[in-house]
């Protein structure tokens, strides 16, 4: 057996564990702007292992999976945080263990001006 | 101890699977469409994962230029949603 | 002649991209695929960034990817944690943080970073002046949590963006 | 309740129609008839190393002509039921909420590679997976972006009409061409086979393809177009 | 083979369990995005069958292109009527 | 692969259910999109055949050992169309819904009844 086969699905391995924590939170997690936490970081690191774990296994297959963790580490973000921007101008509210929301402050403040 | 890469492999497939099933659940139950959204954001990129597991599986190269463009349309969408939610569609 | 430069890099880039994405031996498909990116560079010259020539810049960019790397993987661990246990431990609220950066692509990197990073989410963006959901909020005020939160990453992409 | 209850009759029906058929299906273990003649001979003849682009544009082409002409028909139908009236004033896009500026940059930067993509996508569609609607299909959803990030875009309709109006009128040139140079309509051998495996091989396919992909490109952007304006 | 057929079946019972939430949800937007969910698990069914040109045109067009449609036709006929139930 | 066809058939009877029993227009036609769906799965799984891999030849697909190792590729070809069509034929009917709506203000396809006797 060689290494890179080894070490490349013991990658994936933990990167999987990552992408089922993820779902997990996204099922678990309380409101909508937690769920988009655990959704955003724990999918995007888990994608970028498991595909970096098929890289290793198959060497030849390298820069094509570096090109797609490229991408998907670019637009990840971007399409969370225009979900995040859409649901609070919605007023899909935060949940109830809050301590502080400074956004909408700002934007009460700008109503009664 | 030949066959372990593979098994661990398909251990992994196993937990993305049960990844995608868990968001599939959020997308479900979900209480307000914005919640239905989010996990369709999770959901695919999960899905990515999946789709390059199996491509390693077939052993086929050429799979993975479905996985680009699911990444591709996968981010439009949720990107379209989004702005449909606020009204700049 | 700046707009000439952008076309060309533009071109190249994608060409790169072409190049490692099939891994191609002939020159003759690399030509081909290089006038067809010509073709679209010349149609979006409008969209095109200057390139990052400088070798400073350069190797800003590269430890700013480790670095970047090593914060993303302490933000799954946190939130891993925070999944496994059974009450969920959180403190969630947005707060407010300002921002030096200028250029758009900095900000853009900045933001994709701090959604990136432990706890963090950009909800908005109103010129220099950030909203972020914060899962423990730590710190209120607007000076604490830029300390906490932003200052990290701007000292690299200051450097990178200028 | 009686249309309710006829309705779960008809489709009690249709289940069990589907259940005997589900039984008495047989899983085919070998190619048999015409597919074990195209995987055979297709390589060879056309020198496509994608065999369902083989079928696509040259076996059954014209079925793909049949197709980009519904498609061509459903564009044109969307488009006469959606003009504008005479003397319409420009809708008030500054009642739409505008979109971040993190969304605008990244726009920018992701466009001109969407659009590259979907450009290898169509070229390289007798070699990997995809081809002109897949390839098109991209494109068009690299325009869609643009609309999304910005309510104000908008399209220039003269040269997506100019571009959609020429390569269908040469995809049809080269179907022609195909009965006159070579064995009959859209015959992929009028040009040289090359070396299989690269971009300028399998004779026409790939100068097919890429004219393919930018009328369904163009077509599906004028649709969505149309059904994003205000009428 | 044991893999194949698990993620047959979970797949499928996700795709028809999602499909009969589009048809019965209230709000017309969930239900879209209800309908995009089952083309996009039938495109990594198509995937496993080994029809990779038949992926990626359901995630290219049924996906996302048919996803925007509906959208914009949603947005289009919601413009007096709040509740269009 | 009786999974496959017992899938395509469920979607196809839910998306049947849908488009018979709903009253609002778009619904309907999105219950015409899940029934597209299923066909285009049934189709796709008659001509897969176990143990084989994807019609495109290369590194991994000699062109001598083709016939041998390669599933179906004209059902592929059929659906490639289909889906195109399909979306085609979806816009249609969303255009056709807008103009109704225009004129009624409605979406609900029991108020349409001008034309029924």
């Amino acid at each position: 057996m060689e290494w890179n086969t080894l070490l490349g699905s013991i990658l994936t391995l933990s990167g999987s564990i990552f992408l089922f924590l993820g779902a997990l939170g996204v099922f678990r997690m309380p409101d909508l702007y937690n769920r988009m936490q655990a959704g955003t970081k724990a999918t995007t690191l888990g994608t970028m292992l498991t595909l970096l774990g098929i890289g290793i296994c198959h060497t030849e297959w390298l820069g094509q999976i570096i090109i797609l963790i490229m991408f998907i580490a670019l637009t990840n973000p971007i399409s969370s945080h225009a979900l995040a921007r859409a649901a609070h101008f919605k007023g899909i509210p935060l949940t109830a263990k809050s301590v502080t929301d400074k956004l909408k402050e700002e934007e009460s403040k700008e109503e009664v001006r | 101890m030949d066959k372990l890469p593979q098994i661990i492999l398909q251990i992994s497939t196993y937990f993305v699977s049960a990844g995608i099933i868990l968001t599939a659940l959020r997308l479900i139950k979900g209480p307000t469409m914005a919640d239905r959204v989010v996990a369709l954001d999770a959901f695919t990129v999960i899905s990515i994962s999946l789709i390059v597991l199996i491509a390693c599986i077939a052993g086929r190269v050429i799979f993975l230029d479905v996985g680009v463009v699911y990444a591709i349309l996968s981010f439009i969408g949720v990107v379209a949603v989004a702005r449909h939610i606020e009204g700049g569609l | 002649m700046d707009k000439t430069i952008r076309i060309l890099f533009s071109t190249a880039v994608l060409t790169l991209f072409f190049f490692i994405w099939t891994g191609t031996k002939e020159p003759g498909n690399l030509i081909i695929f290089a006038s067809f990116a010509l073709i679209v560079s010349i149609i979006y010259r409008n969209y095109l960034r200057s390139p990052i020539i400088h070798p400073k810049k350069l190797a800003y960019s590269l430890y700013y990817i480790l670095f970047l790397f090593v914060e993303i993987i302490k933000a799954n661990i946190d939130v891993a944690l925070r999944v496994i246990k059974p009450v969920i431990p959180i403190n969630p609220g947005i707060v407010k943080v300002k921002t030096k950066l200028k250029s758009p692509m900095g900000r853009l990197l900045l933001t994709n970073s701090i959604t990136l990073t432990p706890g963090t989410l950009t909800v908005d963006i109103d010129g220099d002046t950030l909203y972020i959901h914060w899962i423990d909020v730590k710190d209120k005020e607007e000076s604490g949590a830029t300390e906490r939160i932003v200052s990290n990453f701007e000292k690299y992409l200051e450097v990178i963006f200028g | 309740m009686i249309k309710r209850l006829f309705s779960f009759v008809l489709l009690t029906g249709l289940g069990f129609v589907f259940y005997y058929a589900l039984t008495n299906i047989t899983a085919s273990r070998e190619l048999t008839g015409v597919s074990a003649e195209y995987a055979e001979r297709g390589a060879a003849e056309l020198g496509a190393a994608n065999l369902v682009t083989a079928i696509v544009v040259t076996y059954r082409g014209l079925d793909t002509l049949g197709e980009v002409s519904v498609l061509f028909l459903a564009a044109t139908g969307i488009a006469v039921l959606l003009r504008r009236k005479k003397g319409y004033v420009q809708a008030r896009s500054e009642d739409k909420r505008g979109s971040s500026e993190i969304l605008k940059t990244g726009t920018d930067f992701l466009v001109p590679i969407i659009v590259m993509f979907g450009v290898y996508i169509f070229m390289n569609g007798h070699l990997t997976p995809g081809g002109g609607f897949q390839g098109g299909a991209v494109v068009a959803s690299a325009v869609m972006l643009q609309f999304l990030s910005n309510p104000s875009y908008r399209l220039n309709h003269t040269v997506f009409g100019f571009i959609e109006s020429m390569s269908g009128f040469f995809y049809v040139s080269i179907g022609i061409l195909g009965i006159v140079l070579a064995g009959g309509f859209l015959d992929n051998r009028i040009l040289p086979l090359g070396n299989f495996g690269s971009i300028l091989s399998a004779g026409a396919i790939p100068v097919i393809y890429t004219l393919i992909g930018l009328k369904v490109g163009t077509e599906l952007a004028g649709i969505l177009d149309n059904m994003r304006r205000d009428a | 083979m044991e893999l194949q057929q698990g993620i047959f079946i979970l797949m499928g019972v996700a795709m028809i369990v999602s499909s009969i939430v589009a048809m019965y949800v209230k709000d017309l937007v969930s239900s879209v995005i209800a309908v995009g969910v089952v083309s996009l698990f039938a495109s990594i069914l198509y995937l496993i069958l080994q029809a990779p040109d038949v992926a990626m045109t359901e995630a290219a067009i049924g996906a996302g292109l048919s996803t925007l449609i509906f959208l914009y036709a949603l947005k289009r006929t919601r413009d007096t009527e709040e509740e269009n139930d | 692969m009786n999974i496959i066809f017992l899938i395509g058939f469920a979607l196809m009877i839910t998306g049947f259910w849908g488009m018979l029993t709903q009253k609002n227009m778009i619904k309907i036609i999105l219950g015409l999109a899940i029934v597209e769906t299923g066909v285009q799965l049934i189709m796709v799984a008659f001509g897969f055949i176990e143990g084989r891999t994807a019609p495109i030849l290369d590194s991994a697909v000699p062109v001598k050992k083709a016939v041998e190792m390669i599933v179906d590729p004209v059902p592929q070809a059929l659906v490639l169309t289909a889906i195109v069509i399909g979306v085609a034929v979806n816009a249609l009917a969303l255009t056709f819904i807008i103009k109704m709506y225009q004129k009624k203000k409605s979406l609900n396809i029991t108020e349409y009844r001008d034309l029924k006797w």
